[in-house]
């Protein structure tokens, strides 16, 4: 009749160090391939609008300023982002990327969780309009 | 509470709050002293409406969400979904993709079986045994992470194939996790089968006998513990099944030691399929193209999740939305077991039985569309939205 | 048993009640059937040991919009249950229709008691009445969801107006 | 070497009152520190159990429907005051006991029972059902443990013939370890010890997975830390019992920590070593098994002294 068949494995544990992470004093590296914060090259992007048709959580609004130019600005919303990374998929450009260095994401605020990506003028512009319009700022939908 | 007992009808409730389950699910049981007389459940604490949300979602929108409606069988989810879809659009993805599913499908299968261990030994009391088994189930969580970048939810699967490929490194680590992992396990397996305290609280616990199985249509290891080979994985193969065959593992006892044994051998085949999914991987595309409107048709895809059948029906209308989605899992079916079998049990026993079938409340939850607030109001999700923005700001 | 020779038991089984009949694909048999004969069709599946009930899919089909130069009568909207049992590979479907004037369906859990689950979603979701199901409280839904709203019907789509309910009015201030 | 203190001082300060309630935090944190090092895991800070009993005392104590109030507030009060008034006829921290009388062992062992008798009562009180069941459970165990760990505690007392814990420590220090010479009854003490402190794998009347938290689910603030404290101190009191039995005896505070202490890792690998036990189980297991050896080893003891008398 075997009573404790974990003796030995308390008993070796006893000299062991413990296992539990100690982060955040102590941080392990993350795998190459993790899925972090949503990142986006305005240089490449054609306007398809791929990446917002499919994304499932709405996360992603690509605001086109001038078509021809090709100005956008692709508005990210890394609170509503579930990090499934179907846009990087649909991408067929390659102008989206998922950072695995961006990844500590929480926040006390709302603000850095509305990202704007592009041309830091389409970006200006973008909030001077939403500021002309006299809205409460870059949070509400145009 | 009311301020006296009837000492004929003693009940005690479990859940929807209640240490022995994570998650919501409200149980009554009515005892004498310390056997059950009578077993009630009610289920739909987190009911979050997915099968009517589908309706409005695009195909590749709704691979996410059903990825979603368990944590932990995440990845059987969207692998019934994306079988069902490429089989309304007749396509098949490319036999790499298929592969790499049933890779990640054993892995998560260890994942999911080495947490039921763990939770099974806590519902027992034994909480060393715990921490052990969810210590080397970090092995293969880290396995995953690193295949796909993410502990749960992985999101391997694409419409069509998958995104991530497996490289010599990967698989040189997958080996070597798998490694560790069998020799833990065969010392999990002498614990649990010879420990004689463990042994007294799972030996001749909750027994169903073969008939008593098949009568209630139990799925899942819980219907091997009983004796029924009833696996889809192969009564009807599919992604890489059909290349990777499996052993259907049975036990005779019916008891909850019986499953024990069964998922821990399941562990065993799951390694075995793994090496050999690893050294035959095929070599080709990942993906293929899936067109966004699927032609109107009706598809019926069974999975074996960790849990046991999963089962989809999809119906397309020739839109980029699906008509209906039904998603039967396998909690369900097993829940019906549960309520036959506690009565005449003892309450001590209760959290390891219902553990044992390991119940997966999300699984079994996903129905309804519109969430109850404590102010008795029906809301609808805009009016959710609109609060949760309020309270936010 | 391979999928073709199970389907053709089932397919022999349940020749005397079938309306209609097709195999969309090869492991598959829809077969359908008058509710009536239902009860009998899966007692007679029990008994030959025919596999087992794996789920029961509600499908609301509404009425088609009517266009008002459109002399065709209104048809009227079904709910269809799918009956899907389950042997190896092999899929038998048993499709039974009701119209919304008259949704009842006999309840299989005479027969196959596990069914009661299965039921009691169709009754919150479609509004099908299964005739002698044995419990009929609300499984998935909360316990002052309305009567007569039915989430999975394509008819509705959601509730706009908070509606007020009367079971817990002490907590509406807060 | 035994020293005496001013009785006072003994019964505010040390080694009762307030010291005895700091080394009883103290033992709970090794107890859990070691709990978790058997597990591989890192466990609480070292002061986690007096955080707890601060939260908690700090905390509004909710006096639920349909029980006693009067008990309800008494209970916790009393439970903790038999367990600081047993320590008193103990030699705690290897100082003499602070009172002593003839047959102060048969007291001690009552005023030990009295928090488990509370922790039942206050289950009772309730009309929680998690807490009948708990009390239920809690005063089975109850008959159950006590009568082996009477026993057990009898064998040195025969040897020594004394009632006197004193004396009998006096006795174990000068005689050969009793551990050597009476194995069974260490063994029965100790898990005797498990049991009545409700320790895994003995806690079902506490199993969280079953019954919330027993007895005391209906506890909250003031009461539920006065019951943990009593527990703790209950955990010194029941340590330096058996040390001072079976291990040799307790000269002074080095000695009293150290073997304390190690008793104290031998009773933790034992919690993280086996699943807990059913009720029946547990009683089965005490009736059928504890008892009689406890019994066994009890004769042989009155035998052994008997035939040393003749010859």
């Amino acid at each position: 009749m075997p009573i404790g068949v974990m003796l030995s494995d308390i008993l070796a544990s006893l000299f062991k160090k413990p296992v539990t992470e100690k982060y955040p004093y102590v941080r392990e590296l993350v795998p190459e391939r993790l899925r972090g914060e949503l990142f986006w090259d305005p240089t490449k992007c054609t306007g398809c609008q791929l990446c917002v048709k499919d994304c499932p959580a709405d996360a992603l609004e690509l605001i086109v300023l001038d078509k021809v130019n090709k100005r956008f600005v692709l508005r990210y919303n890394a609170d509503k982002c579930i990090y499934c990374g179907q846009c990087v998929m649909n991408c067929r450009f390659k102008c989206l990327n998922m950072s695995n260095e961006q990844w500590e994401l929480a926040s006390t605020s709302r603000e850095p969780f509305l990202v704007n990506y592009g041309r830091d003028e389409d970006v200006q512009f973008l909030l001077d309009r939403a500021a002309k319009a006299g809205s409460e700022g870059p949070c509400e939908k145009p | 509470m009311e301020a006296k007992v009837v000492p004929q009808k003693f009940i005690v409730p479990i859940g929807p709050q209640h240490p022995a389950l994570k998650e919501p699910g409200h149980f009554e049981f009515t005892v004498e002293g310390e056997v059950i007389t009578g077993a009630t459940v009610r289920l739909g604490y987190v009911h979050r409406g997915i099968e009517k949300s589908t309706e409005d979602r695009n195909w590749v929108q709704n691979l996410y969400l059903l990825e979603r409606i368990c944590g932990i069988c995440s990845h059987i989810h969207a692998t019934a979904y994306v079988l069902g879809v490429e089989a309304l659009a007749e396509v098949t993805a490319p036999p790499r993709a298929q592969a790499i599913r049933t890779l990640v499908c054993e892995l998560e299968r260890i994942h999911s079986h080495m947490l039921w261990l763990g939770v099974a030994a806590h519902e027992g009391g034994f909480d060393t045994l715990f921490m052990y088994s969810w210590r080397d189930r970090e092995t293969v969580m880290d396995l995953l992470e690193g295949l796909s970048g993410n502990r749960v939810n992985y999101s391997v699967n694409v419409l069509g194939g998958v995104k991530i490929d497996v490289d010599e490194k990967q698989a040189a680590s997958i080996r070597k996790g798998i490694d560790f992992l069998k020799e833990r396990t065969t010392y999990y397996m002498k614990v649990v089968t010879t420990d004689e305290t463990f042994l007294g609280r799972t030996r001749d616990v909750g027994t169903m006998s073969y008939d008593q199985a098949d009568a209630l249509a139990a799925v899942g290891p819980t219907a091997r513990a009983s004796g029924i080979p009833r696996d889809v994985r192969s009564d009807a193969p599919y992604a890489a099944y059909p290349q990777f065959p499996i052993n259907v593992i049975t036990a005779k006892g019916g008891d909850l030691a019986a499953r024990f044994v069964v998922r821990i051998n399941e562990l065993f085949e799951s390694y075995r399929l793994i090496h050999e999914i690893l050294d035959k991987l095929p070599v080709g595309e990942l993906t293929t193209r899936v067109p966004r409107r699927i032609p109107e048709n009706e598809v019926i895809s069974r999975v074996e999740a960790p849990r046991g059948e999963l089962f989809y029906y999809l119906k397309s209308n020739g839109s980029e939305k699906p008509e209906r989605i039904k998603v039967r899992t396998p909690s369900i079916c097993n829940w019906a077991t549960v309520m036959n079998f506690a009565v005449g049990l003892k309450l001590a026993d209760m959290p390891m039985i219902l553990a044992g079938i390991d119940p997966c409340f999300s699984c079994s939850d996903r129905t309804v569309v519109i969430n109850r607030t404590n102010q008795s109001q029906v809301w609808s999700w805009e009016d959710l939205r609109q609060y949760g923005i309020k309270y936010y700001r | 048993m391979d999928i073709t020779e199970s389907l053709q038991t089932a397919q022999d089984l349940l020749n005397q009640w079938t309306s209609g009949m097709s195999t969309p694909d090869i492991s598959r048999l829809d077969v359908t059937l008058a509710p009536k004969d239902l009860k009998p069709a899966v007692r007679i599946l029990q008994k030959a040991h025919w596999g087992y009930l794996s789920a029961i899919t509600g499908l609301d089909h509404p009425p088609l919009p009517v266009l008002p130069d459109d002399k065709q009568l209104a048809k009227e909207g079904t709910v269809e249950m799918l009956y899907h049992f389950c042997e190896g590979a092999a899929i038998l479907t048993l499709r039974v229709s009701v119209p919304y004037s008259r949704p009842v369906i006999p309840s299989i859990c005479e027969i196959l008691p596990y069914a009661s689950l299965y039921e009691r979603e169709g009754i919150e979701m479609f509004g099908v009445t299964f005739r002698g199901t044995p419990n009929t409280e609300h499984f998935v839904l909360p316990e002052d969801w309305p009567n007569g709203v039915y989430p999975l019907r394509k008819s509705f789509t959601g509730f706009n107006k908070p509606a007020q309910s009367p079971t817990n009015p002490g907590l509406k201030s807060a | 070497m035994n020293l005496t203190i001013p009785p006072l001082i003994a019964l505010l300060f040390f080694p009762g009152g307030i010291f005895l309630l700091g080394s009883g935090l103290l033992y709970e944190y090794v107890d859990r520190k070691l709990v978790a090092q058997f597990q591989n895991r890192i466990g609480p800070r070292w002061f986690q159990p007096l955080a707890d009993i601060l939260k908690l005392l700090a905390k509004e104590e909710v006096t639920p429907e349909g029980v006693n109030p009067q008990l309800f507030v008494a209970l916790p009060v009393v439970a903790l005051a038999a367990a600081l008034t047993a320590a008193l006829y103990v030699p705690m921290f290897g100082f003499q006991a602070t009172f002593t009388f003839r047959g102060d062992l048969v007291v001690t062992l009552y005023l030990l029972s009295m928090m488990t008798l509370c922790i039942g009562l206050a289950g009772a009180n309730s009309i929680d059902r998690f807490s009948i069941i708990g009390a239920t459970r809690t005063l089975t165990q109850l008959f159950s443990y006590e009568a082996p760990f009477l026993l057990a505690l009898l064998g040195p007392a025969i040897v020594a013939s004394t009632w006197q814990i004193g004396d009998i420590n006096q006795y174990a220090m000068t005689h050969t370890w009793l551990i050597v010479t009476q194995p069974i009854g260490f063994i029965v003490a100790v898990i005797g010890l498990m049991g009545k402190l409700e320790l895994p794998p003995f806690d079902a009347p506490e199993a969280e997975t079953e019954i919330v938290s027993g007895a005391l689910t209906e506890y909250s603030g003031r009461g539920l830390a006065l019951f943990r404290i009593g527990k703790d101190v209950e955990l010194v009191i029941g340590l330096t019992l058996v040390v001072a039995f079976y291990l040799g005896g307790l000269g002074n505070p080095w000695v009293f920590l150290l073997k304390t202490l190690v008793l104290l890792l031998i009773t933790a690998g034992l919690q993280s070593l086996f699943a807990r036990l059913r009720i029946d189980q547990t009683v089965g297991m005490w009736w059928r098994i504890g008892a009689l050896v406890a019994l066994v080893q009890l004769l042989a003891v009155i035998i052994g002294l008997f035939i040393g008398r003749i010859f």
